[in-house]
């Protein structure tokens, strides 16, 4: 289990690890029987099997009891779900524009950058347009992915906890160079943050080419 | 089951020796003898199968290093492309009901042959037409299709790859499978024994009769998508294309509708052939037969309900996503209450470890590990995370390798002396099994891990930070191509040379057993009168063993 | 195996299949009709509905279904339901958007 | 039965026959229907576009064919049973008459193709490209369904003219019909189809 550094990794990793727990110990439990049966039953030393057709307690009991198991994981995972889903109506928006094979991040202020720069312990709302083909944005640490699709705008959002840099992955297989459709999403200091940003507009009121306002 | 032999020994010839209308070649590829069809899937299959793995092999060898290895990206997307087609399209999903279906469906029911022979053969051409078409399209101007086995659009309407010949390919097979399932209906209601009620079937003809039913009911929705995609590639004809207005996601909705349900064409049947195994090699009856026949209609049910969830990080509304998910964890239960029947058949059996019990229980084992990862699928908060991760190439490959793939393994080792008469070394089978599984969960579990930890799939490079779980994956695929080699050639030694199979080598209960090895063109000499039901095992009460083989003389 | 034979001999006579036809023209009639009027939204329906009950004529009559028995009728309402859920469960997303 | 190395297969049986036709027209029926489940988005998410490119369809020529195929329709089902009276003139002329409706289902067909293509409503043309996005795939829709249902009415002409010289040499008679009935089948499904088509495309307000 790698360490998350959003504030939905916790719900994620937590729901993970609880069918985690229960599949290992239903594998143990099967993979046990199996072994058991078999060498306790051999041929060799159990020459007569006894017939036994069935037993309806023990039917109800395995379906039961995985009902109720599956009923509670598809609970956790919808509460994490639901953190994934509800963006804070006071996010920053950032527009994510896919294309044959890179990404760009524009800014309320028309900022655009080829990096997704941050503050932490801020949401952000990242609305997901595509120029072309199906993307798919893909932050392992932030546990956020939502496909980018031409003609949808999509939507996810993030907090993120811990300052640092952060990979961005295209998920969605969308050609030669998909592999290679990687990013970084860097978190700072609010301070740090703002610094950056003031600079890059002025910058960009400077005339950079590929950052004319319209 | 009815008492004794049901021929008249000696009086007919096989139906390999049986000379018809037709000589050598054309006395196969003509025949409408459902036992020869279903030999004729299996060599087709089992060609399919090798370039198959010869892709997935050279996919495997170009990632045991992060960068270029031995091939190109845009070569190594169509590898992964041509992998799931034909792995898909012409293995799993023809494999076990095309070929053991096919041989074993109308013996096990006690007839002659299925309801449309003439349209059986047809579905075979089918196949074959539609697997040299996706073949072919390789070697075409322009490329072999590098979309993934998906289709997904707009990829699909933009790549000037061939993929107007693999789609047309699919929709061929489609078109086979649909053909299939109709008669594989109406041969189940029409053409059973008298006295084979619903509940006196073997398991493995419940499992076919659920799966023909989602063959007739879902594959037209995918021949139709794909039909559409290569009519707005030639035509222009604005349908999914985003830039005429068009939904892509209404694609994969379509894709899904089907390519989901197809999940469980794929799985249904090696359930039943694992249903028909245990209850062999174990002596007794089945634990809980209506509970398993059931549990397949749930499954065949159900599984047609759910396939939105390979689309949670598609953009669909909340509902959609709520809907799907709980759906999706429904399905697990009739599954779950598979498994522990067969677990439960092992209890205070006579059990006996031969090759086909033992790719049984590798069975279990498999498709438990790849049917509880699907569970951390099903859960959105983690499907979000490890969504078109090799997670899911993990996953499946657990379910669809290890549980169907092991399920038409287990056949072959189980009815292969039937259907040639002849016998393969048991030991050297075991052997083979043991290099597989363990090269298999060395392939494919790293797959898992580096999943969760984000590794991509469909990656033709990768970050340095994965490259051991790459290269024991890469690893992993040597041993289990091994395995895999040194299944084959005990399998094909034992076809042609192998001592002379008995009747009823494993002891079993079921019709096949009480014909002829091989079967006579006719199956049966008069159709049989069916009493019990089909795993009634009174034959062991006095402890003696079935004599497997005569020696060659 | 049972008997399915009694459908073998079942024929239906010409004034039962003009009567159906009559029937079939006087719908289609009626929706082309109605067709002009706005209803605003179950305008669609009521169009719906009218095909539907001309299609349930057809299969019934002319597909001899009233004569099969009741596993053909089982497997049309399969095949129907499969069609009804595959769009509700689609909408199931669409609605919501 | 089968091409003669069967000889001892050979059993008749009709509910078997007319089982494996209506499964094989499920398919049939989830084919178009996976046209109706886009249609069906489609015009949720477009519904003025829809509307107004609606217009632009014909409702007489949708209206006729109507007609014609449900006469079709009709005069196939009383073959049958002119057939089962064993009054096979009859059951060859009003198979005759079904073929004849067929063929003028498609020549109306073709005039309100061609009349569209003649004014330039076409896919891919440049008339229609400069349309909304929801009547581009309206026509898209359009073009693709009316299509594909024609192209089952052309199979459904050929399967019809193949019965017709089965009846005509007697293979196919008063006590062995089941060959005539498929093809019933097959062409009320037809029929069926285009009842749903003709209001969606037609009628749509």
């Amino acid at each position: 289990m790698f360490s998350g550094a959003s504030t939905f990794a916790d719900a994620v990793d937590g729901a993970f690890l609880f069918i985690l727990v229960i599949s290992v110990a239903l594998l143990v439990l099967i993979t046990f029987l199996m072994i058991y049966f078999v060498i306790k039953y051999n041929r060799k030393r159990h020459k007569k099997a006894v017939n036994i057709e069935g037993s309806l307690p023990l039917e109800i009991l395995w379906t039961v009891i995985p009902t109720i198991l599956v009923l509670a994981m598809f609970w956790y995972g919808w509460y994490g779900y639901k953190k994934i889903r509800d963006v804070p109506e006071d996010a920053m928006v950032v527009q994510v524009s896919g294309q044959m094979w890179q990404w760009s991040f524009t800014y309320e202020n028309g900022l655009v950058t080829d990096t997704l720069y941050v503050p932490v312990d801020t949401p952000v709302r990242l609305n997901l347009i595509s120029l072309d083909v199906n993307h798919s944005i893909f932050i392992p640490a932030f546990r956020v992915k939502e496909d980018v699709i031409p003609n949808r705008t999509n939507f996810t959002w993030f907090q993120a906890t811990n300052v640092g840099s952060y990979d961005i992955a295209c998920a969605e297989y969308c050609g030669l160079l998909h592999a290679y459709m990687y990013t970084k999403v860097v978190v700072m200091e609010e301070e740090d943050y703002s610094q950056w940003f003031v600079t890059a507009s002025a910058e960009m009121d400077a005339g950079e080419p590929e950052e004319i306002e319209s | 089951m009815a008492n004794g032999t049901l021929y008249m020994p000696e009086t007919e010839p096989n139906y390999l020796d049986y000379r018809g209308r037709f000589k050598g070649i054309l006395g196969w590829i003509l025949s409408t003898d459902h036992k020869r069809i279903g030999l004729l899937y299996l060599y087709s299959m089992g060609l399919f199968l090798t370039v198959g793995i010869f892709f997935g092999f050279m996919m495997r060898l170009e990632l045991i290093a992060p960068g270029k290895v031995i091939i190109e990206p845009q070569t190594y997307n169509s590898f992964f492309t041509l992998h799931g087609i034909i792995m898909i399209f012409l293995f799993i999903i023809p494999g076990l009901p095309a070929v053991f279906g096919n041989f074993f469906l109308p013996i096990l029911i006690g007839a002659k042959d299925v309801a449309f022979p003439r349209i059986n053969l047809l579905s075979w051409w089918l196949f074959a037409i539609g697997g040299g078409l996706a073949i072919t399209s390789v070697f075409l101007p322009g490329g072999p299709a590098d979309t993934g086995w998906t289709f997904y659009v707009p990829y699909s309407i933009r790549s000037t790859t061939n993929v107007l010949p693999a789609a047309f390919a699919a929709f061929i097979l489609g078109f086979s499978s649909i053909l299939t399932g109709i008669n594989f209906v109406t041969t189940i209601h029409r053409l059973r024994a008298p006295g084979m009620d619903w509940f006196k079937m073997p398991l493995f003809i419940w499992s076919l009769y659920a799966t023909a039913w989602i063959q007739v009911l879902a594959t037209p929705i995918i021949g139709i998508t794909l039909l559409l995609v290569a009519v707005e590639r030639l035509f222009g004809i604005g349908l999914f294309d985003p830039a005429l207005g068009g939904d892509p996601v209404l694609f994969q909705h379509l894709f899904w509708i089907y390519s989901h349900p197809a999940v469980y064409i794929m799985i249904l049947p090696a359930m039943g052939v694992i249903s028909e195994i245990i209850p062999v090699f174990a002596r007794r009856t089945i634990f809980g037969y209506s509970f398993i026949a059931f549990s397949s209609l749930a499954i065949a049910f159900f599984g047609s309900l759910v396939w939105a969830h390979h689309m949670f990080t598609a953009g669909m509304s909340d509902t959609g996503r709520f809907v799907f998910s709980l759906l999706t964890f429904l399905v697990a239960i009739p599954s779950a209450i598979k498994v522990f029947n067969w677990i439960a058949t092992l209890y205070k059996g006579s059990i006996q470890l031969a090759p086909p019990m033992l790719y049984a229980l590798g069975f279990i084992f498999l498709f438990s590990i790849g049917g509880l990862t699907g569970l951390m699928q099903g859960a959105l908060s983690i499907n979000i995370h490890i969504h078109d991760t090799s997670f899911i190439v993990g996953h499946f490959h657990y379910v669809m390798f290890g549980g169907t793939g092991f399920g038409i393994f287990a056949a072959l080792h189980y009815w292969l002396p039937k259907m040639y008469g002849r016998m393969y070394n048991e030991k050297r089978a075991k052997v083979g099994f043991w290099v597989l599984i363990t090269g298999f969960n060395l392939l494919y579990f790293p797959m898992l891990v580096m999943g969760w930890l984000g590794m991509p799939r469909r990656y033709y490079d990768y970050l340095p930070e994965f490259h051991v779980y790459h290269f024991i994956s890469t690893i992993g695929s040597w041993i289990l191509i091994t395995g895999l080699l040194i299944m084959a050639v005990n399998l094909i030694l034992g076809v042609r040379r192998g001592a002379k199979a008995t009747d009823n080598p494993w002891g079993g209960e079921t019709l096949e057993w009480r014909i002829q090895t091989p079967p006579t063109h006719e199956n049966f000499h008069e159709i049989p009168v069916i009493t019990g039901g089909p795993y009634e095992y009174k034959i062991n009460e006095n402890g003696q063993e079935e004599k497997k083989y005569e020696e060659v003389t | 195996m049972s008997n399915h034979e009694s459908h073998e001999n079942h024929v239906t006579g010409y004034g039962v299949y003009l009567l159906v036809w009559l029937g079939l023209l006087m719908l289609t009639g009626i929706t082309v009709a109605v067709a002009g009027i706005d209803f605003g939204r179950i305008t669609i329906t009521v169009a719906l509905l009218i095909a539907a009950i001309k299609s349930w004529l057809v299969l019934t009559i002319f597909m001899h279904l009233k004569f099969e028995d009741t596993t053909f009728k089982i497997f049309v309402f399969v095949a129907v339901i499969t069609f009804v859920v595959f769009i509700v469960l689609l909408f199931a997303d669409y609605l919501f958007m | 039965m089968s091409s003669g190395d069967h000889t001892a297969h050979v059993h008749r049986d009709d509910y078997g026959s007319r089982m494996g036709m209506w499964l094989f027209l499920f398919t049939e029926l989830i084919l178009f229907g996976g046209l109706f489940l886009i249609y069906a988005v489609y015009r949720f998410m477009y519904p003025t576009e829809f509307h107004v490119a609606a217009m632009e369809l014909d409702t007489v020529f949708g209206a006729v064919n109507t007609i014609i195929l449900l006469t079709s329709s009709l005069t196939i089902a009383m073959s049958i049973t002119a057939l089962q009276r064993n009054r096979k003139t009859l059951s060859l002329v009003l198979q005759f008459a079904t073929i004849l409706l067929a063929i003028s289902f498609m020549v109306n067909k073709y005039f309100e193709w061609g009349a569209k293509f003649g004014y330039g409503l076409y896919p891919g043309s440049e008339m229609l490209l400069d349309k909304p996005s929801g009547e581009i795939l309206f026509f898209g829709l359009y073009y693709t369904m009316t299509g594909l249902h024609g192209l089952h009415v052309l199979i459904g002409i050929v399967f019809i003219g193949i019965i017709m010289y089965q009846v005509w040499i007697g293979r196919v008679h008063s006590t062995n019909y089941v060959r005539l009935e498929s093809a019933g089948l097959y062409w009320h499904l037809v029929d069926i189809i285009w009842i749903f088509l003709f209001p969606l495309f037609y009628l749509i307000i």
